[in-house]
């Protein structure tokens, strides 16, 4: 027999390889729309960490991924080493976004909304300011991420590479963040500050953390966007697409890290499917998905399996819960009803030993 | 001087234009506790009503009554058939909700009327007075009253009428207002109405000088959500004081804070809301309210 | 690096066939620019559909060929932009027609790389139109430094002394208007900026700028403005600070009926802009051939049922026009042959040109129509004008 | 080691309301001490100036000699004080188990880069602090409800899942708001046993705002009464319970001959 | 005259049932008290009759079965339910509480001279008349969610550990108070009490939940009598 842990092991291997194997199987049209949703997907990871999982409501996620685009850009053009690119496109949007958090995080609720909703709106002005560094309204191109000779690769399967390895990176290490202590202080950061406060979690120093982490991951997000889109400009960062990332994460599923996978696929399918049904209404066709899903599924799309499970359940014939109930003798509630239920009296007694 | 007074003039008349859609924000926060960001394309929808009705060789008085009243029962119905599944649910969801509704409605109105611009006739004339050595539209006048008719008329509302009060009980707590025999889904309903009803008066009042597109309203969205941030959430003459000031404040600094400028003038008001914010987080107008531990 | 060849299977590239030929279009369909956006696709589908409705273009090879037009939305988004280019480019001959500077930058790099061209599309970034750098692209509409300075030369030669006020839209759009009247007047001593403002295209209002503007005392209004609405409420706002300097308004903000009418023009003393597109609204082309003809194709083929209030119909409508050119002239099905017979048009007037005006695709680092004429709104409609005043 | 409070004429006021007013006592380490008074008297509030939420306008708190007035709340926890809340503040779609294991936190080593890399010994420490706050769970009745939601619970028991966050976090000064809210009386009984096995236990110091008399007898050296902000005595539960003042402002007169 | 009478009431959270069977009757007038441990169903029972859960069996008031009626209906009908936990109104102030508790009324008079009876029943919140709800103390907030019940001048109050977090001689003034208006007004009760003894005071005969059914119900005296009820109870 197999340990549980070598299965374990092994899945994530094979998983691991099928991914990889990915870019070599399809048509490059796939692959760009993958990488792609790489892209939007670390952004919309960001977004998740101070929203979904900590509960500041950002509308700024798309300055972080502008700002990451910008530095890789500019680095790429002034030709950079590539690791030094990659590292200043994550750590100039997350000194900023640290900045931006001591102050953000003075504030609570809406107010926290308003100030991130003013970075895309006074970034694209500023952008277009610093055009020096930016390119000004005309952008920047850079086609930094083609393929190199030495791989034998087509650019877009490079680009999906560079696309799986460093969002996968990114993914693993928020999943590893947000499971344990850290995820339990954003939750409770969320849900209750002052309870945060009492068990030793200062609300401020989680979310300036958290807003800081979200904008490092929408660096990582700009920089994927540079290899993938090749080109940025001013029109990156606008307020829109930081709306559209927000509507991305609800509808993959909050503080969820395949929610935020799903929430990227949304981002980048959705006006693709408004295109392939008419180009004409696209908006409309858009905002009737968004109802769309959200109606059936409020959880989010990573909620399917989860409603698909209960409906499931509800339409077994009869039998199920009420079969359970008459051979315990018992309603079902699980182990406490049938740890508590004899007593000798009729009486509970107290809570079960 | 002459300037100045001209530029907090023509700040003031900016200022009506947030005011007037923030206002309708205030009145949906009040009743359903959500920030409404289809409250903009909501205004559009109605003053595309209003417009085609006047094609139709209505008044335009006529119009907008009719467009008002129109604009109630989809208000009421939008919340019935869309809204209603989200209320009880995570505010986040319900609120991308909202976003969605905007991005449909415009689409809808993308498809229905076009995305160009069309005209639309101003309830008051754009001949001028001069007020203090400042030239001052009718029209900037009349708006300035409507909303303060309007202003007055829902702080009334919500402070002195027991109307008003179950709107708000109801946003605090739908499961006790119910307890408590509150209608709670006609009050919900009433709510989003009378929202959408009073964005039917903004995007009238509005259009001609934007001129009617889907769009209209993004921008001036963007500024009514500071301003009902910065007046505090709850008051009406609040926002809109706050949206008269962001509009005064933005004028006088492009022209006499040179760093800032025409480009970086929209930064004032969130710098502006910030500042305020730090020192009373409630906003100019707000009551603070204490969350126990 | 290298990206896929879908560029030619035996001989003829993708996108054509014996009996069709793709063309891609990604443009603005939703959001602040689908205005001007669904005109740029109105207008070509009018052309084609009107030729495809007639046989078929001929092509230099001899075969009669149906356009086809696929046009996606790309929201003015960049990254929309490249999305549907990569969708279209396993399909489409060519890439046409779309408008904007960034959404058009956005795939020029890949559409190089994969030789798929991207012609006559609308936008004034002279880096389209640069063969060393962007072999593969040519945009259709003058540079807007082109048309700035046409009004700046107008200006520098009237002889008397002007004072000029400046607002212009904060981007590449409104630098370039600006620049080309610094250029225009260079030199010209009688003329002179007073001041320079510029506003967000995303503005609510210019009220300010008026004002402050209004306070120079300007005689001259140079306006380089590309939003409806603003642009009228800059014509309202003026007069009712009783400033009424003469006015200067690009091409695609200067419809009489959409923008001058409301705006109360005929207050001041001359309102100017240039063009090289008759407009249909003007009362004096409306016994025009060109513009019946366009009009009724652009109800019927292009679904656009008003008379279009932005220019880039009638823009769109003579790409159409020039393309056909430049297939006529194609001996070989291929992208290659393509860009050679579309580099050799001169002096062709297609449809709806004014006079004065034409199209010259050989001329490197100019657009295919770099000439305009200079037009005064006479209250009605436009009539070209010579001198100012 | 327990820890020693001290606070003298503390005084917060909210606005022109006048919360407490010059209020001082002491409890020594290691003493379970009562806080009784009527509704509004200021218990809470008191509680929550200890804590840090609340920022007295005067006076002066020590916790073990050191002033802690102004020091944030969080700062506070991590130097060994913990509380529950009088009104049950849990994280409701979380189970019983992951809104325990927050009263960790403090015991949890490692930043925000060791724990996004997982190493080794932090998923250790949180093995064992799982394994620890099981057991914790069952010596208080409610391991069973380990994995439910605590939404699926009826409120009764939240209060116990609270006593078992704060108890997880090994603090040093242990404030409880109305443990025994809610609770049938031979639950009570229970709680009575948990909190004197807790001291004995764990070195631990212990205040009580209960208006269960029958506990505040049954649990605590010493108590201070409050009423209207101001301290009414300051003594043994036996003498409060005797005390007229204490008797017509709180306990009521007719209660005497019921009290359990 | 009975006027609730529960016949064999079953509830479910999702596939979870909790009440299974659950029956008692309320006379016209009366009150009687629910005891039962944490978890029993207590809550729950109140909650399926006042339409917040959906509830199988009967359930009559004045003869009609109310299930499926929406909570709003269910207080149109003369029944005021206090829930447990705050559930009120944080930023309203106590007095626009206590005038949301009078919603249905229509008599304005009678609407303040009853915010008078509460205030002089509860001085604290007449000390905080213009306060937000959420600034009250947890015991004061308690006082609010029983004085908006007897705002709506109810047919049956339903009571769901009324005196939690109330000082013993609040507590005891609050259970007189309700007691008395029993006496005066003739409302009717049902009790859930977690403090036997106070409920005593108040209850002539209870029914005790285990696991979502009753396992004993009797008058006060009987109940008082016996021995678990002792011990498990009223601590003797
Ligand atoms: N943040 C605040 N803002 C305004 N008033 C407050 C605030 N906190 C407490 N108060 C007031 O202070 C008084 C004391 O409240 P506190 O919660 O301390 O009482 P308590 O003694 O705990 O009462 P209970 O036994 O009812 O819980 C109350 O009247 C309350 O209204
Ligand atoms: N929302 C819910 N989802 C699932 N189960 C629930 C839910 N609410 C309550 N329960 C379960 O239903 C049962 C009865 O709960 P109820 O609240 O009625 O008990 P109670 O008698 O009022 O207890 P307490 O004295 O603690 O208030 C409990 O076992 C509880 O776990
Ligand atoms: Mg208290
Ligand atoms: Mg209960």
């Amino acid at each position: 027999m197999f340990s549980r842990a070598w299965v374990r092991r092994a899945i994530t291997a094979i998983a691991v390889i099928a991914v990889l194997a990915v870019p070599l199987g399809f048509d490059e049209y796939t692959n760009q729309n993958l990488a792609r949703i790489g892209v939007f997907a670390v952004a919309v990871l960001g977004l998740n960490v101070v929203m979904g999982y900590t509960g500041q409501v950002s509308l700024g996620q798309i300055f972080f991924v502008g700002v990451g685009a910008y530095v890789t850009a500019y680095g790429a053009t002034h030709g950079w080493n590539i690791g030094v690119v990659l590292v200043a496109s994550i750590l100039i949007p997350g000194v900023i976004g640290l900045l931006v958090a001591l102050a953000a995080a003075r504030l609570g609720g809406l107010a926290i909304a308003m100030l991130t909703l003013a970075l895309p709106i006074v970034g694209v002005p500023l952008a277009k300011r610093l055009s020096d560094y930016t390119g000004g309204s005309q952008g920047l191109s850079s086609a930094f991420s083609s393929a190199p000779e030495w791989s034998g690769l087509y650019n877009d399967q490079w680009q999906l590479y560079v696309v799986l390895v460093v969002g996968g990176a990114v993914f693993l290490l928020t999943r590893n963040l947000v499971r344990g202590k850290y995820g339990r202080a954003f939750a409770i950061v969320k849900s209750n500050e002052a309870v945060a406060a009492s068990m030793g979690i200062s609300p401020y120093r989680y979310k300036v953390l958290a807003f800081t982490v979200a904008s490092l991951i929408g660096g990582v997000s700009g920089f994927l966007y540079m290899a993938v889109v090749q080109f940025t400009s001013p029109e990156t960062l606008s307020l829109g697409h930081s709306v559209t990332l927000l509507a991305s994460m609800v509808i993959g599923g909050s503080a969820s890290i395949v929610g935020s996978l799903l929430g990227g696929a949304y981002y980048v399918l959705a006006p693709q499917l408004a295109n392939h049904v008419d180009p004409n209404t696209t908006e409309l066709l858009q905002g009737a998905l968004l109802l769309l899903v959200l109606f059936l599924l409020p959880g989010g799309l990573v909620s399917l399996p989860r409603v698909i499970a209960r409906k499931l359940r509800r339409n077994r014939p009869t039998g199920g819960a009420d079969r359970q109930q008459s051979s315990s003798g018992a309603p079902a509630r699980g182990r406490k009803a049938v740890e508590e239920a004899p007593t000798m009296s009729g009486i509970p007694t107290g809570r079960p030993e | 001087m002459g300037q100045f007074i001209q530029l907090v003039v023509d700040g003031l008349s900016n200022g009506s234009i947030y005011a007037v859609l923030a206002l309708a924000i205030v009145l949906v926060n009040q009743a359903t506790g959500l920030i409404n960001f289809a409250q903009g394309g909501m205004a559009v929808f109605s003053a595309y009503i209003t417009w085609l009705l006047t094609e139709h060789g209505l008044s335009l008085i006529l119009a907008i009554l009719l467009s008002v009243l129109a604009s109630f029962v989809l208000g009421a119905l939008v919340e019935r058939l869309v809204m209603r599944r989200f209320e009880r649910g995570d505010p986040d969801t319900a609120v991308v909700v909202t976003i969605g509704l905007l991005t449909l409605i415009t689409g809808i109105c993308g498809w229905l009327w076009t995305y160009n611009n069309q005209q639309f006739r101003s309830l008051f004339s754009l001949t001028t007075v001069s007020i203090f050595g400042a030239a001052v539209s009718i029209r900037s006048i009349g708006t300035f009253a409507v909303i303060a008719v309007i202003m007055l008329f829902l702080q009334a509302l919500f402070l002195g009428t027991k109307f008003g009060l179950a709107l708000r009980a109801v946003a605090i707590n739908p499961k006790s207002a119910a307890l408590s025999g509150l209608p709670v889904g006609r009050l919900l309903m009433a709510g989003w109405g009378l929202a959408a009803a009073l964005g039917a008066v903004a995007g009238a009042l509005v259009a001609p000088q934007l001129t009617l597109t889907p769009g209209m309203m993004d921008t001036a969205l963007v500024y009514a959500l500071a301003a009902v941030i910065l007046g505090g959430q709850s008051s009406p003459v609040g926002v809109v004081v706050a949206a008269w000031l962001i509009g005064v404040v933005e004028n006088l600094a492009a022209v006499y804070v040179h760093f800032i400028g025409y480009d970086l003038k929209v930064a004032v008001p969130f710098i502006l809301t910030f500042v305020v914010l730090v020192v009373r987080p409630q906003g100019l107008f707000g009551r603070k309210v204490v969350a126990r531990v | 690096g290298r990206g896929r060849d879908g560029a030619s299977h035996g001989g003829a590239s993708t996108g054509i066939t014996d009996s069709t030929i793709t063309l891609g279009i990604t443009t603005p369909l939703s959001g602040a620019t689908a205005g001007p956006g669904t005109c740029t696709v109105a207008g070509i589908k009018a052309y084609f559909g009107a030729a495809n409705a007639a046989g078929g273009v001929k092509f230099g090879d001899g075969k009669t060929r149906k356009v086809e037009i696929k046009s996606l939305d790309d929201a003015y988004d960049p990254q929309k932009a490249k999305a549907n280019y990569d969708q279209l480019k396993g399909s489409v001959f060519a890439m046409t027609a779309g408008l904007g500077t960034p959404t058009n930058r956005a795939y020029r790099t890949a559409a190089i790389s994969d030789k798929v061209p991207q012609v006559l599309v609308m936008t004034g970034d002279p880096i389209f139109n640069d063969t060393s750098q962007s072999p593969y692209q040519l945009s259709l509409v003058p540079a807007y430094p082109n048309e700035g300075e046409a009004f700046g030369k107008l200006l520098a030669s009237s002889g008397t002394a002007h004072k000029v006020a400046v607002l212009s839209q904060n981007d590449d759009y409104g630098q370039g208007y600006v620049e080309g009247l610094k250029k225009g007047i260079e030199g010209a001593s009688n003329i002179k900026i007073v001041k320079e403002l510029t506003y967000e295209a995303t503005d609510t209002s210019v009220d300010a700028q008026i004002t402050e503007l209004a306070a120079t005392g300007a005689d001259v209004m140079f306006n380089a403005m590309s939003i409806t609405p603003l642009a009228i409420a800059s014509l309202q706002k003026a007069q009712q600070l009783n400033w009424k300097p003469s006015w200067f308004l690009p091409s695609n903000t200067s419809s009489p009926a959409a923008i001058l009418k409301p705006g109360n023009a005929s207050a001041y003393p001359g309102v100017y802009s240039v063009s090289f597109a008759k407009a249909p609204a003007s009362p004096a082309f409306a016994n025009d051939p060109d513009v019946k003809k366009f009009l009724s194709d652009l109800k019927q083929y292009g679904s656009y049922n008003e008379t279009p209030a932005f220019p880039h119909c009638m823009w769109s409508y003579m790409a159409g026009a020039i393309l056909e050119q430049a297939f006529t002239k194609m001996t070989e099905p291929t992208r290659d042959n393509f860009m050679k017979a579309l580099r050799g048009i001169s002096d062709f007037k297609a449809p709806l040109m004014l006079d004065g005006t034409s199209v010259n695709t050989s001329v490197d680092k100019q657009p295919a129509v770099s000439a305009v004429v200079v037009q005064k709104y006479n209250g009605t409609g436009y009539a070209t004008v010579e001198n100012f005043g | 080691m327990a820890a020693e409070l001290t606070l003298t004429d503390v005084n917060l006021r909210f606005g022109g309301i006048r919360v407490l007013t010059e209020v001082g006592f002491a409890v020594a380490p290691g003493q379970i001490f009562g806080l009784v008074g009527p509704n509004g008297a200021g218990k809470t509030s008191l509680f929550n100036c200890i804590s840090g939420h609340y920022r007295p306008s005067s006076g002066s708190i020590t916790i073990d000699g050191v002033e802690v007035l102004g020091t944030a709340p969080a700062t506070l926890a991590r130097h060994g004080l913990a509380r529950t809340f009088q009104h049950p503040a849990l994280r409701l779609g979380a189970t019983v188990l992951e809104n325990v294991l927050l009263g960790a936190h403090t015991r949890l080593p490692g930043g925000p880069i060791e724990w996004s890399l997982r190493l080794r010994h932090l998923t250790r420490s949180e093995r064992e602090l799982r394994t620890e706050a099981l057991e914790l769970l069952d010596r208080n009745h409610l391991g069973w409800a380990a994995n439910r939601r605590v939404d699926e619970l009826s409120h009764g028991l939240h209060k116990g899942i609270e006593l078992c966050r704060a108890l997880l976090s090994r603090p040093k000064l242990l404030l409880l708001d109305e443990p025994a809210a809610g609770l049938p009386h031979s639950e009570v009984e229970q709680l009575i046993e948990t909190v004197r096995r807790v001291r004995a236990e764990e070195d631990i110091t212990v205040v009580i705002v209960e208006h269960h008399m029958g506990l505040i007898a049954a649990l605590t050296d010493r108590v201070v009464v409050l009423d209207h902000g101001r301290k009414l005595m300051d003594g043994t539960a036996a003498e409060a319970q005797s005390d007229p003042r204490v008797i017509e402002a709180y306990i009521g007169n007719d209660a005497v001959d019921d009290a359990a | 005259m009975t006027l609730l009478e529960l016949q064999s009431v079953t509830a479910f959270y999702g596939p979870v049932q909790v009440l299974d069977g659950v029956s008692l009757s309320v006379p016209e007038g009366g009150a009687v008290g629910i005891l039962g441990a944490n978890g029993a169903g207590k809550t729950t029972t109140l909650r399926s009759i006042s339409g917040t859960v959906r509830a199988g069996g009967r359930i009559l008031y004045d003869g009609a079965d109310i299930r499926g009626k929406r909570p709003e209906q269910v207080a149109a009908m003369g029944i005021a339910h206090v829930p447990e936990g705050r559930g009120g109104f944080g930023a309203l102030t106590v007095r626009e509480n206590l005038r949301i508790g009078a919603y249905l009324r229509r008599d304005r008079k009678g609407v303040e001279s009853d915010i008078e009876f509460v205030l002089e029943l509860f001085p604290n919140l007449r000390e905080r008349y213009k306060s937000h709800a959420s600034a009250l103390s947890g015991g004061e907030q308690q006082m609010l969610a029983v004085g908006r019940a007897f705002m709506a001048k109810p047919r049956l109050l339903l009571l769901d550990e009324a005196s939690l977090g109330l000082a013993p001689s609040t507590a005891m003034t609050v259970y007189d108070a309700i007691a008395k208006l029993r006496r005066e007004s003739g409302i009717a009760m049902l009790v859930v009490e977690q403090n036997a003894n106070l409920a005593f005071r108040l209850v002539d005969s209870a029914t005790v939940l285990e696991t979502g059914r009753n396992v004993l119900s009797g008058t006060s005296a009987e109940l008082k009598g016996m021995d678990e009820i002792r011990r498990a109870y009223l601590g003797g």
